[in-house]
């Protein structure tokens, strides 16, 4: 059902925690299964140096949290931006179809966090 | 790793006993119970000892068994076959909203084609209301649905109770017994039932092999037409290994009930002494004592069901999920949900279902396992960290 | 005694290798495929193997293809599926005097529900006339049904012609190929068909386990409500080890078309040839050329079927006869009936249902005891004794 | 399905054939199946001294003629006629149920042979 990418990162989750000055804080929650990841940024002349997150939800919903912090950390505020949640997927190994849609919001919970960084600029 | 199978309720091995006797049905005595030569004969006798072992189980007469191939055909036959029976009239059907899908399922579609229909709530131990019930009754009511017990929670109905109350309006009565077969008694006098459904892969019997009972005078519409078989109530050539396998099963059931299930109710009990000892924050549910004893179901806080699901996995044991999105037999839990639990807690809910096989060991194991899995998913979890902050 | 199987329109033996696949599915790998944990991963991953084997075999896609427990069920979910999900609009349905009784059968059932039906009249080789086919058809036809191979008389249906009918008028087609299967190459692209029934154990997988070909886009509503199994078009847990046996079978029959039919109907051939050698006042029913390669269906002027079966059970085989009241499997014979063959020939209509396990002993044994088990009962029969005198 | 006895008068019918100068001939038909049955007696004194009968059906139809033939043969027509089609049945330690109705006729065919020879009279 999931890959070993998937297993990997529920298993042994990167990044879990809190940043208690976070320059930015996001989160997300899925209307249709109640998953919910809250996202803290450490950012620095554009750059995410530290990022953190806490997850209620399924194995992929910890998985892609965990996936997308790897993904961003030391990448622009810009290159965040762009990433989606189907790039999360991918690198995955991708998710289970009926998990594309309920657990799958990791990159939508980052760009909050991003907006509220900048919100605050 | 060893191998721990908690999960009972969703399926489970075929018994040694079981899987012997239906062996000489596949190649040797392969006929056609329907054949009059050699090679259907002997077979015809096997089906009719089968049939005899499963009345038996049930205390019922033999050709009040109709063989189905699964426990949700035997309700679909129920519900869809006896208001195709009563087609000339009105018809208001009552169940409850924790039945199985096959029973909630067939009676919604059964509301589109203009039959009324009545669900009624639970409380929060998953009990019904029996007063509820007779206020529910009206005079084209033509059939009660009440399972006989939970496949979620295990809470048993009063089931005698509602038999008489439909045996007192002259209603039918349909049980969906298939979780309580080999772990309550189960009787269809004393419950007055009319219609109950079994499913073999419950209780050690084969997949692919279930059963109704029809009270003598029960007018039913086949859902399956085709040839005689059955007594006209259920087309199609007979499953003989697994009518086979479900007759053994049958008698191995009864003799269970005194000789297996108070040592899976202990470690059942156990169990669940050990979970709320070791682990804050912890909601069992379904009723306390009127449970089917080999099953608990258990919520803990601030955590999503099929994650914790997956940590026990990867450590071996199998058990079941009611939030996990893909895991068919057991589904987004409308019964959880029905009982008025927190949309969260139910979220987290998750069931072991014990077996013959089940060993102190194994729940000694995860006794142990359990409390690091459960403090690491809510180490991750914004609503405990949010909690503990304040 | 030498037993000697010639029932295999009836049922097969389960195949050596279907069983030996099979057998890990019991006491193994137990699981529900429904589970996510360890005990249904690898089940499902199975279930999944078996479905792509059966949709080669038809030439299918894999999620084309619903498991059922038998041709039955396969035909009455194609039925009562179809009309079911058309139930806005008016509906007429279209089959031959011909098909089995679960074809049949659904359709008188669906006719007391308000659904138009017509049954094409079949000629005396068992054909249906396919300019009467489109002349019966209306505004509000839904579906044309009619089988494949009979299992009577194993007269074949030109289905590759309905099925362009079909397609002409964008009317779903359904066909019956419990017959077919193994016996006649079935490609569901080339007869263009939406809806095609097969079961089984009439082809070396086990009893209880069918299933229905549901071309992509063509809405079906389940007979069998409950969980999500079979993409919402059929409840209940799957069975598995018989799915399992499923695949394996189909992947035989393939390879069986080349490898074992020619033979099987040269052995065919010389039965019937040798029976209207020796025995005078014959009958061949069904088509002589369009014909299923391993099915004989003869009749014997002056006597009756059952009694000629029961003396060739005697001496060892297995037939089938169109008049034993009390053989479901076969019936009193509509089919004979269907194609104008006087009454006392139909009554006398025996068939012969070779196998793979068929060899040409045994059909010489045959033609060995016939004559004079057919002399016999003609000399008991006053209707031979009075041709005789004039 | 058939009891060893049936298996037996079916096996090995008694009695079968005609009697070209019989006293009486009497047949029976079933509406529901199609069985028929002729019986042909030789009476003597009020005594069935010779029997002999055709049938064109089931198993069950042959064994039933060939026992009700053994039964009444050195009978007298009084006893004969006392014969019913359940006796006969009995006979042959019953009949499977769908057959007592369509092949259980060789009373009645008796009946009708004796009757044929009463009429004569
Ligand atoms: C042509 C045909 N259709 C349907 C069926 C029904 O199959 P099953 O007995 O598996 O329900 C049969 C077998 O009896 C058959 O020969
Ligand atoms: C209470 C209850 N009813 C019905 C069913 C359906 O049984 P089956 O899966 O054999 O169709 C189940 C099992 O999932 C069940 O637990």
């Amino acid at each position: 059902m999931y890959s070993d990418k998937v297993i990997d990162h529920f298993t042994n989750p990167r990044n879990v925690g809190v940043i208690a000055d976070a320059d930015g804080v996001g989160e997300k929650v899925s209307a249709s299964c109640g998953d919910r990841m809250k996202i803290f940024l450490k950012v620095s002349d554009g750059v995410i140096e530290d990022i953190k997150f806490q997850t209620y939800g399924c194995g992929a919903a910890i998985a892609s949290s965990s996936m997308m912090s790897e993904l961003v950390v030391g990448k622009t505020l810009e290159q965040a931006l762009a990433l989606t949640n189907d790039d999360v997927a991918a690198a995955l190994d991708g998710l289970p179809a009926p998990k594309m849609h309920c657990s799958n919001l990791a990159a939508d919970a980052l760009h909050e966090a991003i907006k509220n960084y900048q919100d605050k600029g | 790793m060893k191998r721990i199978y908690l999960d009972n309720n969703a399926t489970t091995a075929v018994r040694t006993e079981v899987l012997e006797a239906m062996l000489p049905f596949y190649r040797e005595q392969f006929g056609n119970p329907s054949s009059i030569h050699w090679a259907g004969r002997s077979v015809s006798e096997a089906v009719e000892e089968a049939r005899e072992r499963v009345a038996r189980l049930l205390n019922a007469r033999p050709e009040e068994i109709v063989f189905t191939s699964c426990g949700s055909e035997s309700n679909s036959l129920a519900l869809r076959g006896s208001v195709d029976f009563f087609e000339a009239r009105d018809r208001h059907v009552i169940t409850t909203a924790v039945e199985h899908p096959a029973v909630l399922n067939s009676v919604r579609f059964l509301e589109k084609q203009g039959v009324a229909v009545t669900v009624l709530p639970v409380d929060g131990d998953g009990l019904v209301d029996l007063e509820q019930l007779e206020v529910a009754i009206r005079p084209d009511t033509i059939l009660i649905s009440a399972m006989w017990g939970n496949n979620e929670t295990g809470t048993l109905f009063p089931v005698a109770e509602i038999g008489a109350i439909a045996r007192r309006h002259k209603i039918r009565f349909h049980t969906d017994a298939v979780q309580a077969i080999g772990r309550v008694p189960v009787d269809v006098q004393a419950a007055e039932v009319d219609l109950l459904s079994l499913s073999g892969h419950k209780f050690g019997a084969p997949k692919g092999v279930g059963a109704l009972y029809v009270r003598k005078g029960t007018g039913l519409t086949p859902l399956i037409h085709g040839g005689h078989q059955e007594r006209g109530r259920r087309a199609g050539t007979l499953n003989v290994p697994g009518i086979v396998g479900l007759g053994v099963a049958s008698e191995l059931a009864t003799a269970d009930l005194d000789r297996q299930v108070p040592r899976i109710r202990a470690l059942r009990d156990r169990l669940e002494a050990g979970i709320l000892s070791r682990i804050s924050e912890v909601r069992v549910n379904g009723h306390r004592q009127q449970r089917l004893p080999n099953t608990l179901n258990v919520s803990f806080a601030y955590i999503e069901g099929e994650a914790i699901l997956l940590f026990l996995d990867m450590q071996g044991v199998a058990a079941s999920s009611g939030s996990a999105c893909m895991s068919d037999s057991f589904g987004n839990s409308h019964v959880i949900d029905a009982m008025g639990v927190d949309p969260m807690m139910a979220n987290s809910s998750i069931r072991f279902g014990l077996g013959p096989d089940t060993d102190e060991e194994d729940i000694d194991f995860v006794l142990e396992i359990l409390p690091p899995i459960i403090k690491k998913l809510r180490d991750m979890s914004p609503f405990y960290s949010e909690k503990a902050a304040g």
